[in-house]
């Protein structure tokens, strides 16, 4: 059986049909979801798209916290469900409070858009089983609003944890605090990220293939936790 | 408050009326009254004075945009031509695609910000009312001097506004061009270009059809922003002390476009739409009137039924608001539900606010009470026409004979020399890399970009199972067109024609923006002239037809008018994407080979201008015959798949293409200047119709005899090196030697460094 | 130490997309009756010493060119403790 | 009808990058001093009818977990005219 991955669209979503592109090459079916909805049609896994959801005005992700398929989301992450949000999809998930901290204005004050390179820092999450600790990996990075900020105690607490999954190597893009790009809660399932790995899944189109790792890598932890048989 | 009704009009005809203040002139005022047999209704009044604007109404340019349609080229890729929203070409497969470029100049200089960011609004529009879907935008920006100290001002607020913009409706930008020059001071350029893709049964067109179909009013609420804006603000000059009055400026909500393009594709996907048009310039006065005057000729509306954000406007002001993200579309009244109904699931306002009928008339009525009766055609469409007068100006012979020579402009003469030139030009703000611009934009939004900035042109993949897929560039040196505008127009025609066929595609079809000074200036007229000639007889000659434009005119600044700057875009296309031609080399021990001639050509070039602040001379030549067969090498070498990598030879010449192939690469090379030349002409003139090329030893003979077969001259000039360093032998019988990371470094740190 | 604050607001006339988006959501938290919400900006100096008149001029005009343009935002200028 | 004035500003100990940029620029425009510059947000609500205290305790929840995120900012909320 064939893994579904949903890909939430909020009014605003742009990376969704990217992420749906992705997860197809990963050889899942991915399954449209829309933010109106209340259920998430049984899916196996789901992704909270990059973007601007409603504008990304007040906050990013803000607005998009309160949708109503976002109930049944939190409800099902916190029993478990895989969830990648990538950008914004993290910074939903952190105004959500599925992760700690908040995501904020880039230090320079620029979106940025570059190919950034990533130090895989956790091979244990749902989304990151198929990385090497210690790999180094190129993806494209996009935000206006990607430093990762938290109080100390909880950036301690995410280090000695092994829950923060990849550092931006070089340049820090955006005064994200200990160079974090990605963090995980605490059970490994929900995962937030701020650069785009479903960019990196085609020669033609991105700078490298290495994000693709990331949607096979919710498939294998699939499988392996007994969701879904072979 | 009193509404001045048609009933009123007629029986109080010497009612005086501020025609003047809303930029009618005498004459235009008394052929409104002999249209109407009356005197208009000051709601008329405002419909007439926007539409009949130079923006809305091209009077000054007419004339001569004519020589766009009677010399097109007959080309069957062509499916809908000049007049509609945008042109739409034939790309096969069952595809088409429909790109256009827009300038919003005046009111990014007042606020560059929202100036800027309704600019790519305001084009992203056109491209959705032809019924595509948005795929990809460039931004053409020209600035003032780099360190002038209003300049930090505008590229900040310009970059972030078409950035702030255009990331958040999700559209990957794809190129552009940044040049800084002090004609640009007080009259920045801005221009935005969209690309959208269909298939042909898509297609849709702005008219009102079908009696009894209703007309919706879609988008954003209607508001008291930007009255009169782009119409007012287009037709003014600036005076010296900056700008005179300040007019409003409109605000855009990129989100609510975002939320506009889907619903509006949906909408017209489910077959629910007879005709569609969007509101730009002059709102609902443009968009009724045009819509009635393509269909049966007939419309009426209830004005008081527009949804307001400002429940005080009167209703001449509801009629000229230039409100951002709206849209107006004519639907059958048995489909007016579902329409709505799709409009909801996006949060999308909708009203129904008229009605398609055969009057032959556009009535409106302000509760009850009509405002406005005229013939839909006499706002639309006949406007004046002036044929203004032009004359070549005074001061051309002098700027002309003004030539860069050898014996007048120092020029470096030795290794040395060359060196410090090489860094020099590299760090000129022209030529260093615009990263610091373009990393403000997202080029990765869509997953179908194949190339970006800062390759020659930008790539999108249309069908992602055969490949199919478009590359654009735009181009212009305006000062080639202020030495020469009809040859400065070709020159931005072919080199933005040079920079599609370097990456592997068939050129097709073109659009342009033609930015100039005040049309009342018979010089600048004569420029104007000028550059549409030349380009009309250039894309004739190459086949391919402009499918629209835009004109922008008062740039100018008291008395002194900007370069005239005829931006030009060239769209092409490639059977598949996975052939086309980066720019940057892979491999040692690949060749490096210079397509074309050579020749002493130094005026207008980047180096008069940077190191000298010299504009004189006659620009290069031009030999439409060997652009064309240089094309053909480019194109049919990526087809066949030998050409490595390929980049044209423009501002800085050989030496700046050398230096951007090198950046990109990350891996260096090294280069003889070809025995008997001089190494400064080789490295610096801006010859046309050159381009370097990489080929791999096992490729040589075959590009050889394609060259040769196609009459394009080559010389192998170098080869690929493993080293990160570019090396210049036989440079005045010396070596001059650069590292990779200092050209990086040189480079990369001027823009931050001015803007940052 | 003075400290002022400025508050920069969009004209009523203009667009205000995000106070519009904040008024949409305020709807779908269930306050009702807001008629309508504007979102400006909020800047707060710390000024060394006395505000006299002539700072306060400075400040004005500073307000007026770079804290906000006059051709969409108005501004006021308020000094606290 | 009445007013209501959320002011969200962020926490003192988080970097406020356009605080910090708007400092370097006062300095370049010649207003010399300013120890300090933070940029914040001013919502302002129009709501029809009183302000009762059931009302004002939904508006100040609101702020809590809308308007402003108790991770990064603090706000007040302020009853005008
Ligand atoms: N404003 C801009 N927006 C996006 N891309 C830009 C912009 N300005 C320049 N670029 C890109 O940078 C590259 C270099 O620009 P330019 O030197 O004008 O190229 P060329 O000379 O090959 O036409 C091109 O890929 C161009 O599209
Ligand atoms: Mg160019």
């Amino acid at each position: 059986m064939t893994a579904r991955v949903g890909v939430i669209t909020f009014p605003g979503s742009l990376d969704d049909k990217d992420a749906m592109r992705a997860v197809t090459i990963a050889g899942a079916q991915a399954v449209p979801l829309w933010h109106a909805d209340k259920t998430l049609n049984n899916v196996d896994a789901v992704v909270l798209p990059g973007g601007f959801s409603y504008g990304d005005y007040l906050r990013c992700g803000a607005i998009a916290r309160f949708a109503p398929v976002m109930e049944k989301l939190v409800d099902a992450a916190l029993g478990g469900l895989p969830v990648l949000g990538i950008c914004n999809g993290f910074q939903v998930l952190c105004e959500s409070h599925l992760l700690p901290g908040a995501l904020t204005r880039n230090d320079h004050l620029h979106f940025i858009c570059r190919d950034q390179t990533l130090r895989m820092e956790n091979n244990t999450s749902a989304w990151t089983t198929n990385f090497a600790i210690g790999q180094e990996i190129v993806i494209p990075l996009k935000n206006g609003e990607g430093g990762f900020v938290a109080d100390e105690r909880t950036l301690d607490e995410l280090e000695s944890e092994g829950r923060v999954i990849a550092r931006y190597v070089g340049l820090n893009p955006n005064g994200s605090r200990r160079d974090i790009a990605g963090i995980t809660n605490a059970a490994g399932n929900i995962v937030g990220l701020m650069p785009h790995p479903e960019h990196a899944v085609e020669e033609l189109t991105g700078p490298t293939t290495d994000g693709l790792a990331f949607f096979t890598s919710v498939l294998s932890s699939l499988v392996t936790n007994g969701r879904i048989a072979v | 408050m009193s509404i001045d009704t048609v009933s009123h009009a007629e029986t109080s005809p010497t009612t005086e009326q501020p025609f003047a203040a809303l930029g009618l002139k005498p004459d235009e005022y008394q052929r409104i009254k002999d249209i109407l047999n009356r005197r208009p209704t000051s709601s008329e009044l405002a419909m007439y004075s926007v539409m009949w604007s130079e923006h809305c109404s091209y009077k000054s340019s007419k004339v001569h945009l004519r020589q766009f349609g009677v010399k097109a080229p007959k080309n069957d890729a062509m499916l809908v031509g000049i007049g509609e929203n945008a042109g739409v070409v034939d790309i096969g497969d069952g595809w088409a695609v429909t790109f256009k470029v827009e300038s919003h100049n005046h009111p990014s200089y007042v606020e560059p910000y929202q100036g800027a960011a309704t600019g790519v609004g305001g084009i992203v529009r056109d491209i959705i009312s032809m019924g595509a879907r948005p795929v990809a935008v460039m931004d053409p920006l020209r600035f003032g001097d780099p360190s002038h100290p209003d300049t930090r001002r505008v590229v900040n607020g310009v970059v972030a506004g078409i950035g702030g913009y255009g990331n958040c409706l999700g559209l990957p930008n794809i190129g552009g061009e940044v040049v800084f020059d002090p004609s640009y001071q007080g009259n920045p350029l801005v221009n935005a270009l969209c690309v959208g893709t269909m298939k042909h049964e898509d297609i849709h067109l702005a008219k009102a059809t079908g009696i009894g179909n209703a007309v919706i009013l879609y988008g954003a609420r209607t508001g008291g922003d930007g009255i009169g804006g782009v119409s007012v603000l287009a037709s003014e000059t600036f005076d010296a002390d900056g700008p005179a009055k300040r007019p409003s400026v409109q605000v855009g909500d990129p989100f609510m476009e975002k939320l506009l393009i889907e619903c509006t594709l949906e909408v017209l996907h489910a077959g629910l739409v007879e005709g569609i048009q969007d509101l730009g310039g002059a709102g609902i006065s443009c968009a009724t009137s045009e819509l009635a005057s393509n269909g049966e000729g007939g419309m009426h509306v209830w004005l008081d039924r527009v949804l307001l954000r400002d429940s005080s406007l009167s209703p001449e002001e509801i009629l000229m608001s230039e409100s951002q993200e709206r849209m107006c579309a004519v639907v059958t009244p048995d489909k007016v539900d579902a329409f709505m109904d799709v409009c909801t699931k996006w949060d999308v306002e909708a009203v129904v606010i008229g009605e398609v009928n055969a009057s032959g008339r556009l009535t409106v009525d302000w509760h009850g009470e009509r405002i406005v009766d005229v013939p839909p055609r006499s706002v639309a469409h006949d406007g004046p026409v002036y044929e203004r007068p032009f004359a070549r100006p005074a001061w051309l012979d002098a700027r002309q004979a003004d030539a860069p020579t050898a014996d007048r402009l120092a020029r470096p003469g030795s290794a040395d020399e060359v060196r410090t030139t090489l860094l020099r030009m590299t760090a000129a703000p022209n030529l260093a890399s615009k990263t610091w611009v373009t990393s403000q934009y997202d080029r990765y939004v869509m997953g179908n970009t194949v190339l970006a900035q800062p390759e020659d042109s930008g790539m999108i993949r249309v069908d992602e199972k055969t490949g199919r897929g478009v590359a654009v560039s735009t181009d212009c040196n305006a000062r080639f067109a202020a030495l020469d505008p009809y040859l400065g127009a070709q020159l931005a025609f072919a080199e933005s024609y040079r920079n599609v066929a370097t990456t592997g595609a068939t050129p097709l079809a073109v659009t342009n923006c033609l930015n100039f000074g005040s049309p009342e200036d018979p010089g600048v007229m004569w420029q104007f002239e000028r550059a549409v000639t030349g380009l009309a007889d250039a894309c004739l000659d190459m086949n391919t037809p402009v499918t629209g434009g835009n004109v922008s005119f008062y740039n100018q600044t008291g008395d002194i008018a900007i370069h005239p700057t005829p931006v030009v875009g060239v769209l092409g296309v490639i059977d598949n994407v996975a052939h086309r031609t980066p720019m940057a080399w892979t491999t040692p021990g690949d060749a490096i080979v210079l397509l074309g001639v050579t020749h002493d050509e130094l005026a207008g070039s980047e180096w008069a201008h940077e190191i000298h602040s010299h504009l004189g001379g006659l620009p290069p030549v031009l030999d439409l015959n060997a652009e064309r067969a240089l094309a053909q090498v480019l194109i049919e070498g990526s087809q066949r798949r030998i050409i490595a990598a390929a980049h044209d030879i423009a501002d800085g010449g050989l030496a700046q293409a050398l230096v951007e192939m090198s950046l990109r690469a990350r891996i260096g090379a090294h280069i003889a200047i070809p025995a008997g030349k001089d190494a400064f002409v080789q490295l610096w003139s801006e010859s046309a119709t050159r381009a370097v090329v990489v080929i791999a030893p096992a490729s040589m003979s075959d590009f050889a005899e394609l060259c040769a077969r196609n009459n394009v001259p080559m010389t192998v000039i170098g080869s690929v090196v493993a080293e990160p360093t570019l090396t210049l032998s036989d440079v005045y019988s010396q070596e001059v030697s650069v590292s990779i990371s200092e050209l990086f470094e040189v480079s990369e740190s001027v823009l931050p460094a001015l803007f940052g | 130490m003075a400290r002022v604050i400025v508050n920069v607001a969009l004209k009523p006339e203009i667009l205000d997309p995000e106070g519009r988006a904040v008024q949409g959501a305020l709807g779908r938290l269930g306050l009702t009756g807001v008629s309508d919400v504007r979102q400006g900006k909020q800047f707060v100096l710390d000024v060394d010493g006395e505000i006299d008149a002539a700072k306060l001029e400075q400040i004005n005009s500073i307000a007026a060119s770079l804290l906000s343009n006059p051709v969409i935002e108005d501004f006021t200028v308020q000094v606290a403790q």
